[in-house]
């Protein structure tokens, strides 16, 4: 395939440099608050959570890469307050190094009320993320970790009493993933165990997940920064993502305006020719 | 904030503005952080390597795994480089690895692929809706576009009466699909851009509040 | 004896070798070939790597004490050299002295390091604006196929996309899931049947890949 | 059949069939001299424009290996290579001055033989130094930055990169085009592409990056196994039609033999 080269003209690079700069943080400092839609998959995801029955056992694949992470961090912060305000046990595991240091950072904003660690929620420390290490979490979490991120033996945490495998838990939701944890759970944990997949990803990896959405094999996810701020509206507690919905919008149209003009410019330089 | 903190803030907000000063021009500032990164990154990556063969590999070798030394001794048959008459020992602990990537590449894409897109492409769903349309089209579309890619035919077309008129439309439809799909998928990679950007971003412009501790 | 070692008839059958242990691992199982099959493509393979990141820093290294010495180049560039050098000297010895969990390595990696891939990762935002700029002009009628797909679907991912036109979330939606797909899923077939081929071709040892 | 992994018959299956007929495609045309009529992709022959560009300013031409090691991303790292092993000969030949950029430790000596070679066979040892292939960081972001340097200093004239990229890629290629470069590239994934395509001036795509070398080439050993890949997409259009056509009539007997 090949395109025509197009005249460049000279300078035409840094005034959209420029432009990108302003389009940025102008917003950021004087935010408008323009209305953020829901979408259905964060509206999914958001509901499937919210009717869990109370006790339910919920698997948290905690798959952060701190490179990407800003573009997660909303969804992962919202999605956490919202699992930790409704009445449900959370077991989470890392499969990234970076994941316990990125963890620790959003826990602060998560209001823990009367929770008690070991009962209702536990911190499995960071295995080597793979789809072997997925498939082997599904079948006996015994067999990948002796004990909690805290060295307690996994067999002296009441919470961990009646849990070794996929079927014990009601939902897995993988979060903050760069690298295809979602299709692993799907491919390990909803085909052989068929435990529905949730997902707070970043924006690389959610189209993959929408045939999967479409299927009913993931029952929803959020898209990124946007979906965070989606999901942050859902729970009424706004963060890093809703502050940034009008610097996403700005760039966007900027982005948008670059294209008519250099367009535009395009056809003016052809007419005379015609 | 304590001390430590709010030198490593500002030496990050520092880096983040001389780094983007290479947008003006290319200058001595950029240069700088270029050089600092490359340094503590050659750094880094020999800590990891001196850290993955003291935790790992000297271990497993001392606990009696001793087929781990022939690894060990291929690789440092890549300092043959150095000289050109030794070059063609390191030929091979790379052929050991492109071995490895040959056969770990196609193991990975067969499935993935190959089998699994034939599968979901030619499972159509024949429900009178949108997703019964679009699981049609989508059969049309993949057929449309991997004609795109049939070398010996598109290797006619400039005598143009050669090829089947059926198969030419075919390949154009499948030029479309393609740029239509390249067209979105930038557009779809932004977003996630974008996020990181902000984030960068805001630690410069809110530096300042940050530092007195307003936020 | 020599000459049979220097040519590259070895080399292409140590390849073979792992190519088939790999195939005949993934194929037919067994713990033996699973065994063997980890042993070389984990294993082995992460140590010969390790080595060559050695290898490969010393030649930079190398290179940068050569250009910082040689008289010609500028001061500024001599002192980036020798910069560069001695920083990773630094690094290194506080890396393997104190290790990589102490505070001041901590600092660096999360102030320094970490910050550094993300400040130049961003420069994509201010590139990517420029390549559209160039790129989405609708010179012939692929481009505006190219132009359309774009702008909608950075209508649907943008917040104010839903806010401007309800419409950008269903036909950009659509551009994602049928013409991306189609296309994606056209170009990995292609891509498979492409690299079955490539590997038939340096298997037979036509393909130059380890030097003449 | 249960001496093979159940779920992996197809796959044998297929990469035996696939295999044997880019034999056969090669046997055509080296033996039986049955060789194909293939055109040149636009972006194969603007690498030798791009050399004559690089000679006529007396610029620099970069070409990037791409990142990863050779024991992941293996098949295209080696249609890279092929690529190099070509573009390296051309500029030898024509006295361009050639500069290859690597973050890859171990495709930095196979660069380097590859490219020392092609001196070696112009007959212009001399001419290759430790500044013709150069290993910049194994850190993505870090040889990202030290490209963007190197493309300003040497102001380069063409850039190519042809094989496995990752975020660093639109970022080298604006670099470079700001540096006054022309770019070729080429990606075979659809993650990837879109950058590509959008930052290129010519560019390969999908399997058209594998099959790089038999273009360059044009050898009739090499043109009988693009052959032989056509015919293995005419099996995948015909299983996909089938298919199709049987999912219609509600069997879903192909597809559960794909499954095998």
């Amino acid at each position: 395939m090949r395109k025509t080269a197009t005249l460049q003209k000279i300078g035409y690079r840094k005034i959209i440099y420029l432009l990108v700069l302003l389009s940025a943080t102008i917003p950021m400092l004087y935010p408008i608050g323009l209305p953020v839609i829901v979408t259905k998959q964060t509206q999914d995801l958001y509901e499937y959570i919210e009717k869990l029955p109370s006790g339910s056992n919920v698997a948290i694949e905690f798959a952060a890469y701190a490179g990407m992470y800003p573009d997660a961090q909303a969804a992962t912060r919202a999605g956490l307050i919202h699992l930790f305000r409704r009445p449900l046990n959370i077991v989470l595991w890392h499969t990234t190094a970076d994941g316990p240091m990125l963890l620790s950072g959003e826990m602060k904003y998560v209001k823990m009320g009367n929770r008690v660690y070991g009962k209702d929620h536990v911190f499995l420390p960071y295995v080597a993320g793979s789809e072997a290490t997925t498939a082997a979490l599904g079948t006996n979490i015994r067999g990948v970790f002796k004990s909690d991120s805290y060295g307690t033996p996994i067999d002296q945490i009441p919470l961990m009493k009646n849990i070794n495998k996929a079927e014990d838990f009601a939902v897995i939701l993988v979060m903050a993933s760069a690298g295809g944890n979602e299709e692993w759970a799907v491919r390990q944990w909803m085909i052989p165990h068929h435990i529905p997949v949730g997902a707070y990803t970043i924006s690389i990896t959610y189209p993959m997940l929408i045939p999967y959405w479409r299927a009913g094999s993931v029952i929803g996810m959020t898209n990124g920064v946007r979906g965070g701020a989606e999901y942050e509206a859902l729970i009424g507690s706004p963060g890093p993502g809703l502050r940034r919905t009008d610097v996403m919008s700005s760039v966007s149209l900027l982005y948008v305006a670059l294209i008519v003009v250099a367009n535009v410019e395009m056809m003016r330089e052809k007419r005379p020719k015609q | 904030m304590d001390y430590a903190t709010m030198l490593g803030e500002t030496v990050t907000v520092l880096f983040i503005i001389m780094c983007y000063t290479y947008l003006i021009k290319e200058n001595v500032l950029f240069k700088f952080v270029q050089a600092t990164y490359v340094g503590l990154g050659i750094g880094h990556g020999l800590v990891m390597v001196v850290g993955y063969l003291t935790s790992s590999t000297f271990p497993a070798i001392a606990a009696g795994n001793i087929s781990l030394i022939l690894p060990l001794a291929m690789g440092l048959l890549l300092f043959g480089r150095l000289k050109r008459q030794y070059f063609w020992v390191y030929r091979y602990p790379l052929a050991l690895l492109v071995g490895a990537g040959l056969g770990l590449q196609i193991m990975g894409m067969l499935k993935a692929s190959l089998i699994d897109q034939m599968i979901s492409t030619m499972s159509i769903s024949l429900t009178p809706n949108l997703a019964g349309f679009n699981s049609v089209i989508i059969v049309f579309f993949v057929i449309a576009s991997m004609t795109y890619f049939l070398f010996t035919v598109r290797g006619k077309e400039p005598a143009g009466s050669a090829m089947n008129p059926l198969l030419s439309t075919m390949m154009k439809i499948g030029q479309y699909v393609l740029m239509g799909a390249i067209g979105a998928g930038f557009a779809a990679s932004f977003l996630g851009r974008l996020a990181v950007f902000m984030d960068v971003l805001e630690r410069v412009v809110y530096f300042i509040p940050r530092m007195l501790g307003l936020m | 004896m020599s000459k049979t070692l220097k040519g590259k008839e070895l080399p292409i059958l140590v390849m073979w070798i792992v190519v088939l242990i790999v195939f005949s691992s993934y194929f037919f199982g067994g713990s033996t070939l699973e065994s063997a099959f980890k042993t070389l493509t984990v294993d082995w393979a992460i140590i010969i790597t390790n080595i060559a990141i050695v290898v490969g820093s010393l030649a930079l290294m190398q290179r940068s004490i050569t250009l910082a010495r040689r008289e010609k180049s500028d001061k500024v560039d001599r002192f980036m050299q020798i910069w560069t050098v001695v920083l990773a000297v630094i690094l290194f010895i506080i890396g393997t002295t104190l290790g990589i969990k102490s505070n001041i390595y901590s600092w660096i990696y999360n102030y320094i390091l970490l910050p550094s891939w993300q400040t130049v990762y961003t420069l994509i935002i201010f590139f990517m604006a420029t390549a559209s700029y160039r790129a989405y002009r609708a010179n012939n009628k692929y481009a505006v196929v190219l132009l359309i797909s774009g702008v909608l679907v950075l209508m649907r991912n943008a917040p104010v996309g839903a806010s401007i036109w309800s419409g950008f979330q269903d036909i950009g939606s659509w551009v994602l899931d049928v013409v991306n797909l189609s296309g994606s899923r056209a170009i990995m077939i292609g891509a498979m049947i492409g690299a079955i081929s490539l590997l038939i071709k340096i298997l037979t040892g036509r393909e130059k890949i380890l030097g003449e | 059949m249960s001496v093979i992994v159940s779920g992996r018959i197809s796959q044998l299956l297929f990469l035996l069939v696939y295999s044997l007929l880019v034999i056969y495609g090669i046997y055509r045309s080296v033996v039986q001299k049955k060789i194909p009529h293939i055109r040149q992709p636009a972006a194969i022959k603007a690498l030798e424009e791009a050399v004559g560009r690089c000679v006529e300013m007396g610029k620099p031409m970069l070409f990037q290996t791409g990142i990863g090691d050779v024991s992941t991303e293996g098949v295209t790292h080696m249609a890279m290579l092929s690529v190099l092993g070509y573009t390296s000969k051309l500029a030898a030949q024509k006295d361009a001055k050639f500069i290859v950029s690597t973050p890859s430790p171990t495709l930095f000596p196979m660069a380097e033989a590859i490219t020392r070679e092609a001196y070696v066979a112009a007959g212009k040892a001399d001419k290759f130094s430790v500044d013709t292939v150069r290993y910049l960081s194994d850190q993505q972001m870090a040889y990202c930055s030290a490209v963007m340097q190197l493309v300003k200093e040497e102001k380069i004239a063409a850039n190519v990169q042809i094989g496995f990229f990752q975020a660093e890629n639109l970022i080298t290629l604006e670099a470079a085009k700001d540096a006054g470069a022309i770019n070729i590239g080429g990606a075979y994934r659809m993650l990837r592409i879109p950058d590509m395509a959008i930052g290129c001036d010519f560019f390969l795509i999908g399997e058209e990056v594998f099959a790089a070398g038999a273009f360059c080439s044009q050898e009739p050993f090499q043109l009988g196994s693009l052959l032989g890949q056509d015919m293995n997409k005419w099996i995948a259009l015909a299983i996909i039609i089938l298919g199709t056509v049987l999912t219609a009539l509600g069997s879903n007997v192909l597809i559960q033999a794909l499954r095998m």
